[in-house]
């Protein structure tokens, strides 16, 4: 089973520059990212989403978001795709590093959740 | 009452009326407790849905509702794309076996709890939906009930969506997707009159 | 006393593009933002850091970065610069997104930080 | 013993040396548990560093001792960029009244322990300035006791720095913050011998 991340923002230039860096730390770690709307205007869009699910190459993806409606495209899309999509409710930058770091140093899931949970700062509290 | 294509596409129409001429109305409401987008986002989706619907002429019921849910998926751009489109999407689900406007709302209601995670008190449109869904399935469906229900969300505070950020400072608007959620059941009255 | 909002991250993508998301919600509130090394590199630079509380119009500036050497060069232009700087420990986004929907709506700041505080994940635990 | 600026010269040239010689090994020990720039940003700041003595030539040791500050500050990038420049800007500060290298130091590792946060077994710089800075003022520092502290960094778990997200993983390397200040000290010892 290879992890993957993906990142999505309702800012195109956040999605495309937190991958840099993750990339940073996490050399190996395929990363895929969606930001914006269809119009790349501020907001988010499932099928941009869906097409970073796709060209992922892992196997399974570790999902990081920023604000709750982002959350909703990315569930639907993860829905729709064949990939299994884990949708993590932490802080969108410090979570994903922390997620990169780890899945560069071959930690399994369970403790990479483990270390994720102090991160979690939306969602159902 | 029967939902049927006719009356969909009657509904529709009325619906992005409604949107269209208070648009900027949605927006200015958007705007204290959120980001300003809300009539932008919805007639961007509701124009949407009425081309897909003009132009593909869907066959049956159950193509149809998939086809409004999809253009709102599609075109919002916000949270309420992703809602709304829930909504719409498990209602064409449901079309197959049940064309019964209660048991369909009741699912679309279902499903917009689910994706958005709001329970009516939380100051979003599942404050409208809960209200309408049960007067649907009586059969006293009103504006005046309606009405009521957009109005319950001004002194609620928000626990969902943008709102929700500003906490306290949340109270005193009305929740601008209840007012839309509020078009949406006055259009389905007057497309049924 | 008017407050600023300064935006710090280690690229120049996500210091760029993350005003845009808050001036969504928060258009009377000063943001400016530095980001990346002087030679736009990954990184934080002192220098640019500075440069964003000067160009910033407001009295005081609460300031949100993403790693912890980027709160280094903050905390040394801030050091240098005549204007408070206020740093806080918090998620980049989603405590920056709070900040500014907050000022926008008028709040003080002792509220403002209370409302803050379950987003500090990081710093002196 | 005393800090004059001709052996702040000899020793920055000296520093200057065997970063630019181990560059790629900082940076190879900075992989694992960082970014992989540690080398690449130290030899960015100390070839910043040798060009601004040689050309600004500074007229006093406090001068001298500043320019090393601003240019680590303003070259170097990363999170060791504050870290060696508050320590060179304490040791500026101090050298109005005092040019005792142990003083001076001491002052220096205030800085970045201020700066960083980090205190002795975080595994960051702080490990290796720490057990250098009392030999020092008891004249007994030596190339071993400073390798020792170096190697003190690898079976700690870091708690600051980029390190600290790995947690348990960042266990069983060497710090490369510690490496580059055990540069920094050895080559003091050659530049006063
Ligand atoms: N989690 C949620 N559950 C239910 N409804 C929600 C939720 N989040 C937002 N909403 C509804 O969506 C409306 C805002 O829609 P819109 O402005 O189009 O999206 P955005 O907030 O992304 O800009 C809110 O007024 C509220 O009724
Ligand atoms: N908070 C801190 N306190 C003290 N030293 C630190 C701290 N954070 C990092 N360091 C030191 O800095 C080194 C990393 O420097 P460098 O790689 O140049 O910066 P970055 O981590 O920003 O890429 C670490 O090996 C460690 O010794
Ligand atoms: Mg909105
Ligand atoms: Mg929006
Ligand atoms: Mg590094
Ligand atoms: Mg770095």
């Amino acid at each position: 089973m290879t992890y993957g991340i993906l990142i999505v923002s309702h800012v195109p230039e956040i999605a495309a520059g937190l991958p840099k860096l993750l990339k940073q730390v996490a050399a190996d770690v395929p990363i895929t990212f969606a930001g914006g709307t269809d119009d790349g205007d501020i907001g988010t869009s499932m099928e941009k989403i869906g097409q970073a699910i796709e060209e992922n190459s892992a196997d399974e993806l570790l999902a990081f978001y920023d604000l709750g409606s982002a959350r909703m495209n990315l569930d639907m899309a993860g829905e729709f795709a064949e990939k299994k999509v884990r949708v993590y409710d932490v802080a969108l930058i410090e979570g994903s590093y922390v997620a990169a770091s780890l899945l560069q140093a071959g930690v399994g899931l369970a403790e990479l959740e483990s270390q994720l949970a102090p991160l979690k700062i939306k969602g159902d509290d | 009452m029967e939902l049927t294509t006719e009356l969909l596409d009657k509904w529709m129409a009325i619906f992005a009326e409604k949107i269209e001429a208070n648009k900027a109305y949605l927006s200015d409401l958007d705007t204290p407790i959120g980001d300003g987008d809300h009539g932008n986002n919805m007639a961007r989706g509701m124009s949407a849905v009425e081309e897909a619907l003009q132009t593909k002429k869907p066959a049956d019921l159950t193509s149809a509702l998939k086809l409004v849910a999809m253009s709102l998926i599609s075109k919002v751009g916000g949270a309420s794309g992703p809602l709304y489109g829930t909504a719409f999407l498990e209602m064409a689900k449901l079309s197959n076996s049940e064309t019964d406007l209660a048991r369909l709302t009741e699912a679309a209601l279902l499903g917009i709890k689910k994706r958005g995670g709001a329970e009516p008190g939380d100051k979003t449109m599942v404050d409208v939906w809960s209200a309408v869904v049960p007067a649907l399935a009586k059969g006293n469906l009103t504006n005046d009930l309606i009405q009521e229900a957009v109005e319950s969300t001004k002194p609620m505070q928000a626990k969902k969506g943008r709102a929700s950020y500003l906490g306290e400072r949340s109270i005193g608007h009305l929740d601008p997707g209840s007012v839309s959620s509020g078009y949406l059941f006055t259009a389905l009255l007057e497309a049924e009159a």
